[in-house]
């Protein structure tokens, strides 16, 4: 049943950029691997090439021992390779059930039958914990639980070896629990699980065995037993990590920046009120659907029917549309990349000055002026890339977070939401963008951070409001801010 | 950690978004039925049986050839050489029923013949449309734009500028097919209603029809699932062109003859009939039900104004105009 | 309502100077027919197209209920079985210059002499260059009438080898249209001594073409069909390159429209034939010719 | 993200690829270089200064227009009424001329205000689309299809369907501004250039230009990143607008008159002008040189066509829409 797997020297360039450079290892049968490594590694690219998306430009891979070349993810998935995107791979106007089924419908004679799809899909929507119809449109949903359909979609497809390239990267505990519990009942029928993560937490939970990457080539294999997470992460960095997060400093004192009181967002939030002040970083936690993101979206007029008082500086203010919050000086990095964050045909140039274009136009465009200014971004927030004229799209999923980061923060604003901050950001950019926030916060601005991973939250917010159902169930700070309270507020335990 | 009861909320701001989605859903319906309470008021025979008939008959070709479209638009295409695509099979087939009749013998043959050529000729154009725009991979609206001009061109030709017309003989025995009719609806009404109903059943009960969607919606997704995107292609256009060479079949015996100016404009009624009816240009989703009543819509407006004479008759084409928008604004929301 | 006798006027909408003329026509005929006659409703619909006409005809039959019925046919092939079938059903049908493939569609029929249109002008070109010289034409739309036109126009030019016909492409009856194909021609053609326009409307835009490229050898160029914009200009003598034009007169269908109407009121019955002649238009008979209320 | 689903062979040929990827930019250089060198072979009057020079006074018209264009069609947008606008503007800019003759003295005034009315008008109905598609939350496609024929039938109905003709006083004080020149160019030319030059400078070097592409590329991105998407698009909408004007300036003294048939089909025109020119119909990317190549390449076919008499003129528009295709399929493969 179990499928091993071994990589003999693959390579592979994209242009005259090579970005792996002959690897080579085995996938022990039958267990969970977790693969690690850099933003920018090669693990998607390597993940890809397996799964049947890309080919190697030198190199094989042995399937069970025998050297098979795959032209077509078709091919693989007929030898039980299954891959859950990093990126999602949603059509949108589809139902969940028609894109769980896309390309392998179940038919009977020349119609499809479209009941037994839908009971299938319903039952593996129970397996992963998505409370959806089948029927409903993919477009309707929100980023976590599209990644819960596109592990669905990996369910359904009877996997002999499974990989998952960040799968929980936009999960909150409840979603990550219950995968856990499937990824388990799986290895016990037999499923080879390659994990990749960044949440090295998660892998020494769920892994047997990690392997890590850097730069396109192999550096180790490891019992996870036999490592911490801090030495996993010096593997991955290739240099001594010292503290995730930086000291706390004391909550500032004074008026708030941004006043939020009983905000409406229909379907989602109900009357909800905070404030935040200059220099303070406060954080939101709660489960999937709890409405954080849509109340920020709210807030910042995307979403028609949202109402409430907002007051920044102390002056009342009515957003219509984000073009009006950012002249408020307020901007919002969203937790969806690729839909909502980043153009991927555009040139990273293109992406990063976007918000801030009055910077650069007087009147007329400085491109050169727009290339320093990558540059710069590039440097300090850690952006690997080959090449500086390339779209956005051909950078790996962490390297264009930090992309986006950067686009957010170039307009120097007073007030910043960052929704999912690390979203499939290793563990040294992890640390990076834990210090940038703080200096944010330093400089006075205040900071605004959504995050489902709760020790980021611990780590370094000075506040956490905790939403529970469309409600603010409740804010902790100081001796209060744990990991316990915080589950225990945000599932209403307590 | 119990793994939590999630998201009743998103639930339910999903249903109410539903409930709106499926009331805008009618709004080309609640259109035709406002234009048909407009069109009894202005004229009491608008409300006949046999107005009617007249409409859904006339609509027939339209329609036929919206539905193909319906395919094209939301796989993500376009086919803006429908019309001049009708009016080269019209040409094509008369000539060859022309030819035949001496030689053929049984003119029930010579029309069984023509009938062939049609729906073999459109299937060749849609063949070269899908190939030119996977194969050679250029814009459909270039490719089409450039067919527009290529097939009415060589119907012009081929009919030395006048019109190519049926031999008389030819045109009786082939007269039912558009006049004739069964429980007193005529055939073009029951060829309409089969392509519709045939059209929907593709689009929502085979893979072919979901692919269609797929592919429209985000074609590279497609491709992951790999699913055969080139050839899927090509299949609409074909689709679209067998439809417009049924629609060619119902029209020859109406007007009997093809001319440089038969089927002018086909185009932008076949593309509106299929986006008033609720179909994004962008594609990814769409429904043949509402192309069907978006083309009756747009034919019971001219219908109305043929039945009235309260406008000057140079205002037509702007009371046509008003009409498209408003239904459309009744409908809007839905991106 | 009750109107005993409703006579419905059917014809293609006016996409064209001299359409716009025909339905001018039409609604006075329709303003004189009705003052005139309290018993009578007159119903002018317009089509952009063959199939659209046909859908007018049934509706005017199914819904309007006409009584008799003046159809201008956009096209004479396609047409033909639909006013067939409006005929099939009683009413008496006059159909208006361009006429059915099947003549027993019909009752009655008026039109245009196309053949003239296009044999005045030669023999008129021809006796101006003295049987000697270059010239262009400018055709129309491609269409039946346009082709009866050239025919005739090149049937007369066979009797004079002396004169040679350079090219003729379609200029669509549109200005802009002729305007384009006469600036090409001129840059093709050295030495042009009259331009065949066939059309008042390119006749406007093959002056002006001239006119820019500041051309000298063209003598004469003849437009057609008498268009109120030509007529005066030939009646002032203001463009020497104009002297003379054939008439071809939307008015028809004012005279057949009242015909058919008065006709049907007094129970009688139009000729079966009724042709307007084509007469070459000078600057003598100009006056005749000119209608300074109809946009043709 | 290149389509395939297997890319090695795509990957290994980067290199080349890139290479390839600059040629095919050329794509409709290359295509209007040979379509030079043809003509030259066909008629040596095709190289004069002279005919080079009415080639592009006569593509001005659509050339102006498709610059405006290539800002719709890159923000996701499309608009089909510009030929009938076109028309209504030139309608009503001679109406007033005509009106004011009497009364405003000079006929250089009126000649101003003429011009005045044009561009006004044009922004004013560009502002309609834009706030018809933006808050109306309507398709493009069935605005512009709707306004396309509100446009027509009014000029239709202000002219009582035939033409409104200058007044030949006004006429000739008007007419420089077609026929004269500035050093041997034509006015029109001038004019179509600096409305290419600024067009240019507007796309690539404003934030404005940015804010396009932006939004066609993706416009939830765009929103997210407090582009005002909404004003943005009014504006292009509003741009074209005024590029329509432009061009009917232009037109005006060219015949001083304006009936239903003119600006026929430059809806067609100056959008394959745009997509010719290598821009993609569903936006994101494109470029206005491109574009300006893109609708002179366009008048060079018919005019080589009308200096030669190689072949049928019914096949005229067939020779065209080959070209068309051909001239895309050297530029393939950049979606
Ligand atoms: N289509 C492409 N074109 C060009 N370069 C690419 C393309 N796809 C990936 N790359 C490059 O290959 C390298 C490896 O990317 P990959 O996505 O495999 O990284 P990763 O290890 O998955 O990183 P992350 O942890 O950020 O997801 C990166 O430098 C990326 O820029
Ligand atoms: N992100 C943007 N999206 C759309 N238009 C913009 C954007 N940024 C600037 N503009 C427009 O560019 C011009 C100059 O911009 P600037 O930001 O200086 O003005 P502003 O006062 O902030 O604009 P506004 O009042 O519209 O918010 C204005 O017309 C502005 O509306
Ligand atoms: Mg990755
Ligand atoms: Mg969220």
């Amino acid at each position: 049943m179990s499928l091993a797997i071994e990589f003999r020297g693959v390579k592979r360039s994209f242009g005259p950029v090579q970005v792996l450079h002959g690897v080579s290892f085995a996938i022990t049968p039958g267990t969970v691997m977790g693969l690690l490594g850099e933003n920018g590694g090669g693990k998607s690219t390597l993940m890809k090439i397996l799964a049947g998306y890309l080919e190697p430009s030198a190199g094989e891979i042995l399937v069970d021992g025998q050297p098979r070349h795959f032209r077509s993810s078709r091919e693989a998935e007929a030898d039980g390779i299954v891959l859950i995107h990093q990126e999602f791979n949603l059509a949108e106007d589809l139902t969940i059930a028609q894109n769980i089924f896309l390309g392998h419908e179940k038919t009977r004679g020349w119609r499809l039958d479209d009941e037994a799809m839908r009971a299938t899909t319903a039952e593996v929507l129970r397996q992963v914990g998505l409370q959806a119809s089948p029927d409903t449109r993919v477009r309707q949903l929100i980023v976590a639980e599209k990644q819960l359909v596109e592990i669905a979609k990996a369910l359904a497809r009877k996997a002999r070896l499974l990989i998952m390239d960040e799968p929980t990267a936009t999960l909150t505990p409840g979603e990550t629990e219950r995968l856990f519990a499937l990824m388990a009942q799986l290895k016990g029928e037999g499923t080879t699980i390659v994990y990749i993560s960044h949440k090295l937490d998660e892998v020494e939970r769920v892994t047997d065995e990690v392997v890590v990457m850097r730069d396109g080539a192999f550096v180790a294999r490891q019992p996870t037993a036999s490592l911490t997470r801090h030495a996993m992460a010096n593997l991955m960095v290739g240099r001594e990590l010292s503290d995730l997060f930086p000291p706390k400093e004391p909550a500032p004192e004074g008026a708030p920046l941004l006043q939020v009181s009983g905000f409406q967002v229909p379907g989602w939030a109900r009357d909800v009120s905070f404030e935040v002040r200059p220099g303070e970083i406060l954080g939101f936690a709660g489960l999937v659907g709890a409405g954080r993101t849509e109340l920020f979206e709210g807030l910042l007029g995307l979403r028609p029917g949202s109402s409430g008082q907002v007051q920044v500086a102390g002056v009342p203010v009515n957003l219509r549309n984000p073009r009006e919050a950012a002249n408020e000086g307020i901007t919002y990095l969203s937790e969806d990349r690729k839909g909502k964050g980043l153009h991927v045909d555009f040139g990273l140039r293109q992406n990063l000055t976007l918000m801030d274009l009055k910077r650069y136009a007087r009147p007329w465009l400085a491109p050169a002026r727009e290339k320093e200014a990558l540059a710069a971004a590039v440097q300090s927030y850690g952006i690997r890339t080959g090449d500086l004229d390339q779209r956005a799209s051909a950078l790996s999923g962490g390297n264009q977070q930090k992309l986006a980061l950067a686009k957010v923060l170039q307009p120097q604003p007073r007030v910043v939401v960052l929704d999912e901050p690390t979203r499939g950001v290793d563990v040294g950019a992890k640390r990076d963008i834990y210090f940038l926030v703080q200096r944010l916060a330093r400089e006075g601005r205040a900071v605004i951070v959504i995050s489902s991973e709760l020790i980021e939250l611990i780590g370094l917010c000075h506040r956490v409001a905790v939403m529970r159902g469309g409600r603010l169930a409740a804010t902790l700070q100081d001796e209060r801010l744990t990991e316990e309270e915080l589950i225990a507020h945000a599932t209403g335990t307590r | 950690m119990p793994p939590a009861p999630v998201e009743s909320r998103a639930a339910g701001a999903r249903n109410a978004a539903s409930l709106w989605g499926k009331l805008h859903g009618f709004g080309p319906v609640v259109g035709l039925v406002l234009l048909c309470i407009a069109g009894t008021l202005l004229n009491g025979e608008f409300a006949t049986v046999d107005n009617g008939l007249n409409v859904l008959t006339r609509t027939a070709f339209i329609g036929i050839i919206a539905v193909g479209m319906c395919f094209v638009i939301i796989s993500g295409g376009i086919d803006l050489s429908v019309g001049s695509m009708a009016a080269l099979i019209a040409g094509c087939v008369i000539l060859v029923m022309n030819k035949t009749a001496g030689s053929l013998g049984s003119p029930m043959l010579v029309v069984a013949l023509g009938m062939a050529v049609a729906l073999a000729l459109g299937a060749a154009f849609g063949l070269a449309h899908g190939l030119l725009i996977t194969k050679g991979r250029i814009e459909p609206f270039i490719v089409t734009l450039g067919t527009l001009g290529i097939f009415r061109a060589y119907l012009t030709y081929f009919a030395d500028g006048g019109a190519i017309t049926l031999d008389n003989a030819l045109a009786d025995v082939y007269a039912p097919v558009y006049y004739g009719n069964l429980l007193g609806v005529p055939f073009p009404v029951w060829v309409f209603a089969a392509v519709a109903i045939a059209g929907a059943f593709l689009l929502n009960r085979t893979a072919f029809g979901r692919y269609v969607q797929a592919i429209g919606s985000n074609e590279q997704v497609a491709r992951y699932a790999a699913v055969d995107v080139d050839k899927v292609k090509v299949l609409t256009y074909m689709l679209l062109g067998v439809c417009v060479g049924i629609a060619t079949l119902l029209y020859v015996p109406r007007l009997g003859s093809a001319s440089p100016t038969t089927g002018l404009l086909w185009e932008l009624e076949a593309i509106a009939a299929v986006i008033v009816g609720g179909t994004a240009l962008k594609g990814g989703a769409g429904s043949v039900a509402g192309t069907v009543v978006g083309a009756i819509l747009l034919s019971v407006i001219s219908n109305i104004l043929n039945l009235t004479s309260i406008i000057s008759v140079h205002l037509n084409a702007a009371v046509q105009g008003i009409v498209i928008i408003v239904v459309a604004f009744l409908q809007r929301g839905r991106r | 309502q009750a109107k005993k006798e409703v006579l419905g006027v059917s014809m293609p909408a006016a996409t064209h100077s001299f359409m716009a003329g025909a339905v001018f026509w039409a609604n006075e005929a329709k303003k004189d027919l009705e003052k005139a006659n309290p018993g009578i409703q007159v119903i002018v619909k317009t089509a952009k197209d063959a199939s659209e006409q046909a859908n007018q005809l049934q509706d005017l039959v199914t819904v309007n209920k006409i009584t008799s019925l003046v159809v201008f046919p956009f096209e004479s092939a396609a047409l033909t079985k639909p006013v067939a079938a409006v005929k099939a059903k009683g009413i008496y049908v006059t159909v208006v210059d361009r006429g059915l493939t099947d003549t027993s569609a019909q009752d009655a029929y008026v039109s245009g002499d196309n053949t003239a249109f296009g044999k005045i002008p030669a023999e008129y070109i021809a006796k101006a260059l003295n049987g000697k010289g270059n010239i262009v034409a400018l055709r129309g739309i491609p269409t039946t009438i346009d082709n009866e036109r050239m025919d005739a126009f090149n049937a007369v030019m066979k009797n004079h080898p002396g004169i040679k016909l350079l090219d003729a492409k379609h200029g669509n009856w549109n200005r802009d249209d002729a305007f384009k194909v006469t600036q090409d021609y001129l840059t093709r053609f050295k030495e042009i001594d009259a331009v065949w326009a066939a059309d008042d409307d390119m006749a406007v835009g093959v002056l002006k073409a001239i006119e820019q490229a500041k051309r000298k050898d063209i003598k004469l160029v003849f437009g057609g069909a008498g268009a109120k914009g030509a007529i005066k200009t030939l009646m002032d003598g203001s463009d020497p390159l104009i002297q003379a034009n054939v008439s071809y007169s939307p008015k028809f269908m004012y005279d057949a429209i009242k015909m058919t109407g008065e006709a049907r009121l007094k129970g009688q019955k139009l000729p079966a034939n009724n042709i307007v002649p084509s007469v070459l238009i000078t600057k003598a008979n100009a006056k005749d010719f000119y209608f300074p209320n109809s946009p043709f």
